[in-house]
């Protein structure tokens, strides 16, 4: 039982510290790329602790208050249900399939919130957002049916068991780990996938009027999503990890390729975002599929 | 006890929230041109956490960069009271301190500390990005000492600065 | 039925250039009327100078579009040099045209540089432009001390010549930012989202360009070769070998493009510039700066900004201090109606785009 | 002879007339008659719970015998009824209290739910298709009480009830010809030894009635009219109710009485399915497209609501025709608790447009403020909806898609998947455009809505949640349902599946639990934290200018307007051709009807006589062309 | 170059200035026909419209500047009015970007623009209600001495 608890702290507490280093790291390495010195590694925990600690918060209501919550704990329940080398708390509980609807529990809070604040550039952010998970959705479902068939189980744990010892996912189905990249690379929000928080466009969208411990809280939540984005495709493609370190670096390699795209390309439409992603991702996901239901 | 502790935490998130600083995107006047090579790869006060942002809720210092003029002094005023506690004000350039060369304008105040509290001036037509950078650090100092309260300030003579903005902007709100 | 709604777009808003805002009722995503609010910078210039003797409005004019200040004191001093018959000398002529095109290169590098961020979400581009756009500042505070407002230009001349080794300094530069040229391309200019983003965005044709009163960029892009440079030729550009660009697409990719060719060929200018800059003074000798009586008359100078053209209206009644001035800004007729009308029917996420692709200086508009 | 399951399909009726002669006396006692009936009938049906097979012939007409039955399908389509009845009632006492004609609408409302046992209870085709024609022209009739627009829209739904029942008509003619009965325990045995040719013709005869009463999607053109303009409560009974009894009546006859030995050898195995099967998934999963993509464009509540009808009845259909233990409990589990969802939606938006006036969403905003009870039974309600963990829409999602997987049918799996994601869209629209967003002026007097429409939506959201929670208590009936229709009956546990039920287990309670666990903590974190302070919803960013209650500040119009935009090219090359050239067919054909009709009941009557007697004359003079 | 020939076309003064500047002195009333003739001939872009407070003489000039694309001139159309009541008729429908010039001009000088709709809204300005501010009788030193709160200098600079 003490084992349980103290699991159902740590694992969380691991996602958010990788969470927020990749997110430091990455501000550093786009520093650099922009030849500046960029600001320090724990850049985005002070940046947290600034937000929580301010010393006055608005509310428009209570969800307004209640959606960075809802988005926080739907983040953390998603956490623990990625299979990560050493913790296995809740793998009998649920499977790909239903971490994709838990997924969206902290998105819908996020949303509420977001909606609750009364201010169109946080609904258009919103709906922004929606029809971009729409579009990032297709390839990604249709690559996750390819892993479903391929593996042909859908418990997490047993896909990540079934790619040992380097057969992992992005080896046997090429095609189709790149377009989960893709789309992994928009569910991540940035460039050129960052429509729905624009700030050019719609100051940035959803988060528009939340401040203080409210986008403290949805900073969190941020570097919760990082953690959740690039551990699922690593255990979907990467074959997961024996230990930590392994994850970890795997997860690390995944967000240095990440960075790169995100500082060299600017914003999409939102239109031709949701475009590109149905054109040639969900093309080569068919392909890729086809490939797998024919070679079995 | 308690109380020293709590003092003590205080102390330790003031010095913690000090190197997050995030400015509000807005930019009143000219004094705008030198906060981008600020920003940039040259002056790079990101080093110091310090970054724009978008809304008033999310930011913590507002500049007021150079001259004001009244139509956009209801905007800083509005923009001001949106932000959130603790916030800073810095006054940038001269025109801000003393209306600067647009002291005859029939359009531009000339002492913004009577609208709103500010907690630092930085003097010079422009000043130059090391000035700036120099003022965050001591801005950085007024809050480790407590000195930067301009949004005490504010809220304690509420009726006075209310009463200097109605008379250069009539009744507004 | 309410089906509008509305949206500001500034005056703090990261997606517009300054202190601006753009009052916009859309409906879903399309913007059905645009409004442009202007005034927040409005400091009544003209009636400052009123107020000034002809020596303290040097001192003042530059404040009035922080972005390419020279300019101001170039018109200014054109128009006080058109109305008192002064010739001013060839090394001074030469010496505007650098500091001229100096800081309209830097113009451009500044206002790509916020492009590329402010609207397409590049940041990228802008480290690096306005980055390398500093080193350039560098010299021009090496003339008079001042980084922005240089106040080195003025009636009769240049104040005084060209520091030390300025010469082979901004050669130097010219050079680093050729080198740099490709980089940007790279990284914006041929990216393939920017041309995906850009191109057919907000098409001007060439003869609404002309009716709105369009100059500048935004011209030569519809294929218009206007350039007051080339028209009525001013400082050296009489001397100088160059051919304005143009291009017929009139898009906001187009009028992009263009200020990257304009780019290029400021650089080009500076280096034909430096080299064909002969000796000799640089001041035509005028009476007690504080007792400078400009003749009864009125005058229009204009020069090429990065934007359009600009110009002074300037008119003297024979006393110590200007009657009349009127500034006119090149963003003026790209806001009110240009841009008015291009953003009708757009899509929201294209407004700062449009906006950014007209190069809209506020305090042009506002003065 | 046991009568009881007379008196249970006689309940309604008697509620029905009792409530109306009632109603002439005061309404009060109108209320009570119609409480205490509907009340009545869910016990009488709960009072069948776990009971085998039980019949009841009542008759004989040519030749052959009139029956009733209960059976456990029967039964779990029953108490659906019966409860969404009971909720509607409830709901419509305040909500029709103004209208004209109220006492003809409590009858109505208790004959529907008459006919709609009668259908369900039906053990022969004579009284299946009796029951089913008054089901079609008492639900038009409520149709009609809604909105001006409603008579052109209940207009549209009974010419395709007719078109459907003339099928059914044909297809219950053909086959008393042939076997010269109705029974439907004889039509099985009996069609085994007709042509194929005439098994298809029948079937398919009846499967057009079935497809367009649960609105399939080539044959879904009614129903966002019919849906939209209805009165509320009974909008929640159409959806929630009415299209299940097209859905019951399709599978009823595809499993039951036709049987699946019938099927085979005559049709062809595709993919390792029936046929039948695969036309039947293809069709659910261009429902689940269309109606999801067709749902987030709509700029109405309640049409949202309609489309999105059509979606998730594709989900059910979907399970259904999966012919699976894992699709068909999906499918009928999804089926209940659609139900369930779909009715709370539409009471929610039913009382908003009992407090506002409109459904239109660009009117309406930020009412969560107003109407606290109605935000948080939409929001369980579009949680539901959408499929989230832990209320009830999740289970037979996730059972669906197992079972898709089990199939290997990915590409049904992606279609399904990907309308999942699209009902995300259209519920937050609904949700957002109704409670969120800034509160228009006038509505700042609106109050929630009075506790009589409360207690429906605080029921059913409560239902969510605990069949949400425990999907186990509706799968104990389902399972019973798959025993009855000589299936293996699924295995399950109260809170989700074990080992082996499905490719993966699933226990929603600890996946509840650890949310609430996480959410305790974030709340727990988030309150510690310093204070928040309310402020006006005018006290909001707007890049510096200054929001006033002129400023029209609410983004609801054209939400999606770059889902449009991007759907256009799309749509313009297939379904909103079609649709359009369908919707002026069908116009074309209505008006031709309509010098013929004048809507009265009588010239129906002569109708079917005239369509009887042709057809009677076609099978005896030719009837020998099968 | 044919700029002599616009003595025959333009009811008014025509004076070549000098090499690429034409000057034009007409009456009030004629101004939107000599507009109208000076783009058929090609002056086909409006610069700016403004105004001169000349309030010795009681009177305000009005100044149009054009620019001939294809002859590369300037052309200068200047027109006296009356300082009480001034009033000029728009040339929108000429030009489509004097519409904002006319609106500063009422606002900065207090002309009336006749058929310009916008003409009288507030454009630069907000919330205005002293004399228009560029006019010479508009005193922006005491307006501003009065109005806006100055810092007073320290005696010892601490």
């Amino acid at each position: 039982m003490v084992e349980k608890i103290l699991l159902a702290v740590l694992v969380p507490l691991f996602a958010f510290l990788v969470g927020i280093f990749l997110e430091g790291f990455k501000r550093k390495m786009v520093a650099r790329i922009q030849r500046r010195y960029g600001p320090p590694l724990i850049q985005p925990l002070l940046d947290i602790i600034k937000l929580l600690s301010k010393k006055d918060n608005i509310s428009h209501g209570l969800m307004f208050d209640l959606g960075p919550v809802i988005a926080l704990s739907g983040s953390i329940l998603t956490v623990f249900f990625i299979p990560t080398p050493g913790f296995k708390l809740l793998s009998a509980s649920g499977d790909l399939v239903a971490l994709l609807y838990i997924m969206v529990i902290g998105s819908l809070g996020m949303a509420l919130g977001a909606g609750e604040s009364g201010n169109p550039n946080a609904s258009i952010g919103i709906a922004r957002a929606l029809t971009l998970m729409l579009g990032y959705d297709l390839p990604f479902v249709i690559a996750l049916s390819t892993v479903i068939l391929k593996f042909d189980t859908t418990n997490l744990y047993e896909i990540v068991a079934a790619q040992s010892d380097l057969y992992w996912g992005a080896f046997l189905m090429p095609i189709t780990a790149v377009v989960a990249f893709i789309a992994t690379y928009g569910a991540m929000g940035e460039h050129p996938f960052e429509v729905v928080v624009a700030p050019q466009e719609v100051a940035t969208g959803p988060m528009v009027e939340y401040g203080g411990k409210h986008l403290g809280f949805l900073m969190i939540d941020h570097a919760f999503h990082i953690y959740i984005e690039l551990a699922l495709f690593t255990d979907l493609f990467l074959g997961g990890a024996s230990n930590l370190g392994y994850f970890f670096l795997k997860i690390f390699g995944l967000h240095i390729l990440l960075t790169f795209f995100d500082t060299v390309y600017p914003r999409f439409r939102i239109e031709n975002a949701v475009r590109f992603f149905w054109r040639w991702p969900t093309v080569f996901a068919l392909i890729g599929l086809l490939i797998v239901m024919i070679g079995g | 006890m308690d109380k020293e502790i709590e003092q003590g935490y205080n102390e330790i998130l003031e010095s913690l929230r000090k190197r997050s600083l995030w400015i509000l995107h807005y930019c009143t006047g000219c004094g705008a041109i030198e906060l981008p090579p600020t920003m940039t790869s040259r002056y790079d006060m990101g080093r110091f956490g310090i970054v724009p942002f978008v809304t008033p809720r999310q930011s913590d210092i507002l500049i007021v960069t150079g001259y004001v003029n009244i139509k956009t002094l209801r905007r800083i005023i509005t923009s001001y009271e949106q932000m959130l506690d603790p916030k800073y004000v810095i006054g940038f350039g001269s025109c801000s301190i003393n209306g600067g060369i647009y002291w005859d304008s029939h359009s531009v105040i000339k002492k913004l500390d009577s609208y709103m509290p500010v907690d630092l001036y930085i003097a010079g037509c422009m000043p130059r990005p090391e000035a700036i950078i120099h003022s965050f650090k001591h801005l950085m100092e007024l809050i480790d000492t407590g000195k930067a309260d301009g949004y005490r300030r504010y809220k304690e003579n509420y009726d006075f600065y209310r009463k200097n903005q109605r008379k250069v902007l009539g009744k507004w709100r | 039925m309410t089906k509008e709604y509305e949206l500001n777009i500034g005056p703090n808003h990261p997606g517009i250039p300054g202190n601006f805002s753009l009052h916009l009722e859309l409906e879903g995503d399309t913007i059905v009327k645009a409004n442009g609010d202007s005034g927040y910078l409005h400091r009544a210039f003209g009636k400052l100078m009123e107020h000034r003797l002809y020596l303290q409005n040097v001192a003042l004019i530059p404040r009035i579009c922080v972005i390419e200040p020279d300019i101001n004191e170039a018109v200014y001093a054109m128009a006080i040099e058109e109305l008192m018959g002064v010739k001013i000398p060839e090394r001074a002529k030469y010496i505007r045209t650098i500091i001229l095109e100096a800081a309209r290169v830097n113009a451009y590098l500044f206002g790509l540089g916020i492009f590329a961020a402010a609207t397409l979400g590049l940041y990228t581009l802008m480290q690096w432009a306005v980055g390398d756009r500093d080193y350039m500042i560098d010299l021009f505070a090496s003339l008079t001390g001042a980084r922005i407002y240089h106040m080195f230009i003025w009636p009769g001349g240049v104040r005084r010549d060209l520091p030390p080794k300025f010469e082979e300094d901004i050669l130097d530069w010219v050079k680093f930012i050729k080198d740099k040229l490709p980089d940007y391309d790279a990284v914006f200019f041929k990216n393939s989202m920017f041309l995906h983003r850009t191109k057919g965005l907000a098409t001007i044709t060439k003869e609404e360009a002309l009716s709105m009163g369009v100059t500048g960029p935004n011209l030569k892009a519809t294929g218009v070769a206007q350039d007051v440079r080339k028209d009525e030729p001013y400082a050296a550009y009489p001397y100088l070998d160059f051919e304005i660009p143009t291009m017929t697409e009139g898009d906001a990719w187009a009028r992009t493009i263009i200020r990257r060719l304009e780019l290029e060929l400021s650089l080009n200018l500076i280096e034909q510039a430096v080299k064909k800059m002969p000796k000799g003074p640089v001041w035509t000798k005028m009476p007690n700066p504080f007792k400078w009586y400009v003749p009864r008359g009125d005058a229009y100078a204009r020069v090429e900004s990065s934007g359009g053209e600009y110009g002074f209206y300037f008119v003297s009644d024979g006393g110590a201090k200007p009657y009349r001035v009127y500034v006119r800004g090149a963003s003026m007729p790209h806001m009110y109606p240009l841009a008015e009308k291009l953003l009708i029917g757009q899509k929201l996420s294209d407004a700062p785009q449009i906006l950014g692709s007209l190069n809209i200086c506020p305090p042009e508009i506002d003065r | 002879m046991n009568l009881s399951i007379l008196t249970l399909l006689l309940t309604p009726f008697v509620g029905g007339i009792l409530a109306y002669l009632g109603g002439l006396i005061h309404r009060s006692v109108r209320f009570a008659f119609a409480f205490l009936f509907s009340l009545l009938t869910i016990v009488l049906v709960a009072g069948y719970y776990g009971s085998k097979i039980d019949s009841l012939i009542y008759g004989r007409l040519f030749g052959s015998l009139l029956v009733l039955q209960m059976n456990s399908l029967s039964w779990l389509l029953a108490i659906v009824i019966s409860t969404i009845f009971l909720m509607s009632t409830l709901f419509s006492i305040p909500e029709m209290e103004e209208t004209p004609h109220v006492n003809a609408y409590y009858f109505e409302l208790f004959f529907l739910e008459g006919t709609m046992l009668g259908v369900v209870l039906a053990g022969d085709l004579l009284t299946f298709f009796v029951f089913w024609e008054m089901m079609s022209w008492v639900s038009y009739f409520l149709v009609i009480k809604g909105t001006k627009e409603s008579s052109q829209a209940g207009y549209k739904y009974i010419i395709m009830s007719l078109v459907g029942a003339d099928a059914a008509l044909i297809g219950l003619t053909l086959v008393y010809l042939k076997t010269q009965s109705f029974v439907f325990v004889n039509i099985s045995s009996m069609l085994s030894s007709q042509s194929p040719a005439f098994i298809i013709s029948v079937f398919a005869l009846f499967a057009i009635n079935f497809l367009i009463k649960a609105a399939i999607m080539p044959l879904h053109t009614w129903l966002p009219d019919a849906y939209s303009e209805a009165p509320s409560p009974v909008s929640s009974i159409l959806s929630g109710v009415l299209e299940k009894i097209g859905v019951y009546g399709l599978f009823f006859f595809v499993f039951v009485i036709f049987g699946m030995n019938l099927f085979k050898g005559i049709i062809p195995n595709v993919f390792g399915d029936s046929l039948i099967f695969v036309v039947l998934q293809w069709m659910a999963g261009l429902s689940i497209l269309f109606g999801t993509f067709l749902a987030i464009l709509q700029e109405d509540a309640k049409r949202i609501l309609a489309y999105s009808t059509i979606a998730q009845v594709g989900y059910i259909v979907l399970g259904l025709s999966l012919n699976s233990t894992l699709g068909v409990a999906g499918g009928l589990l999804q089926l209940v608790n659609h139900a369930i969802f779909k009715s709370l939606l539409f009471f929610v938006v039913g009382g908003i447009i009992y407090r506002t006036g409109t459904k239109n969403l660009s009117e309406l905003g930020g009412l969560i403020k107003k109407m606290p009870v109605s935000f948080i039974s939409m929001l369980l309600g579009i949680i539901a909806l959408a499929g989230i963990p832990p209320l009830n829409g999740f289970a037979p999602k996730w059972m669906i898609y197992q079972a898709l997987i089990q199939k290997k049918s990915v590409l049904l799996l992606t279609i399904a998947l990907i309308g999942g994601t699209g009902s995300f869209l259209y519920v937050y629209r609904l949700i957002h455009s109704i409670f969120l967003g800034t509160l228009p002026e006038k509505y700042d007097n609106v109050k929630e809505v009075p506790l009589l429409m409360q207690i429906p939506m605080i029921f059913l959201a409560l239902l969510t949640i605990i069949f949400g929670l425990f999907p186990g208590i509706p799968l104990t009936a389902i399972a019973k349902v798959q025993e009855f229709i000589g299936m293996t009956p699924i295995r399950f546990t109260l809170t989700g599946f074990p080992q082996g039920s499905a490719l993966s287990t699933l226990n929603i309670v600890k996946i509840s639990g650890t949310l609430v666990g996480a959410f305790a903590f974030a709340f727990l974190l988030f309150v510690s934290l310093p204070k928040t302070r309310r402020v006006s919803q005018y006290d909001n960013y707007a890049a510096g200018q200054v929001v006033t209650k002129y400023t029209k500040y609410n983004y609801s119009f054209g939400f999606y307007s770059f889902f449009r935009d991007i759907m256009n090219p799309i749509f313009k090359l297939s379904a909103d051709e079609i649709y359009t050239e369908f919707t002026k067919f069908m116009r074309v054909l209505g008006d031709h009807i309509r010098r013929v009709y004048t809507g009265g009941l009588e010239t129906y009557v002569s109708y079917i006589v005239v369509i009887m007697a042709v057809i009677f004359a076609f099978v005896v003079l030719g009837g020998r062309i099968w | 170059m044919e700029i002599e020939r616009l003595n025959q076309v333009i009811r008014g003064t025509v004076e070549v200035k000098r090499k690429q500047r034409v000057d034009i002195i007409v009456d009030n009333a004629d101004i939107v026909s000599a507009l109208h003739s000076l783009k058929l001939f090609g002056f086909n872009q409006l610069t700016l419209v403004t105004a001169v407070d000349w309030i010795e003489e009681q009177q305000f000039e009005v100044v149009y500047v054009l620019y001939s694309n294809a002859q590369k001139v300037v052309a200068i159309v200047k027109a006296r009015i009356p300082r009480e009541n001034p009033e000029i008729e728009t040339i929108e429908d000429l030009y489509p970007n004097a519409n904002k010039y006319e609106v500063e001009l009422t606002e900065m000088f207090g002309i009336k623009v006749r058929g310009n709709p916008d003409s009288g809204k507030p454009f630069l300005l907000e919330n205005w209600h002293d004399l228009p501010p560029m006019r010479k009788d508009f005193d922006s030193i005491k307006y501003a001495t009065e109005h806006y709160e100055a810092r007073h200098r320290k005696e010892n600079n601490d």
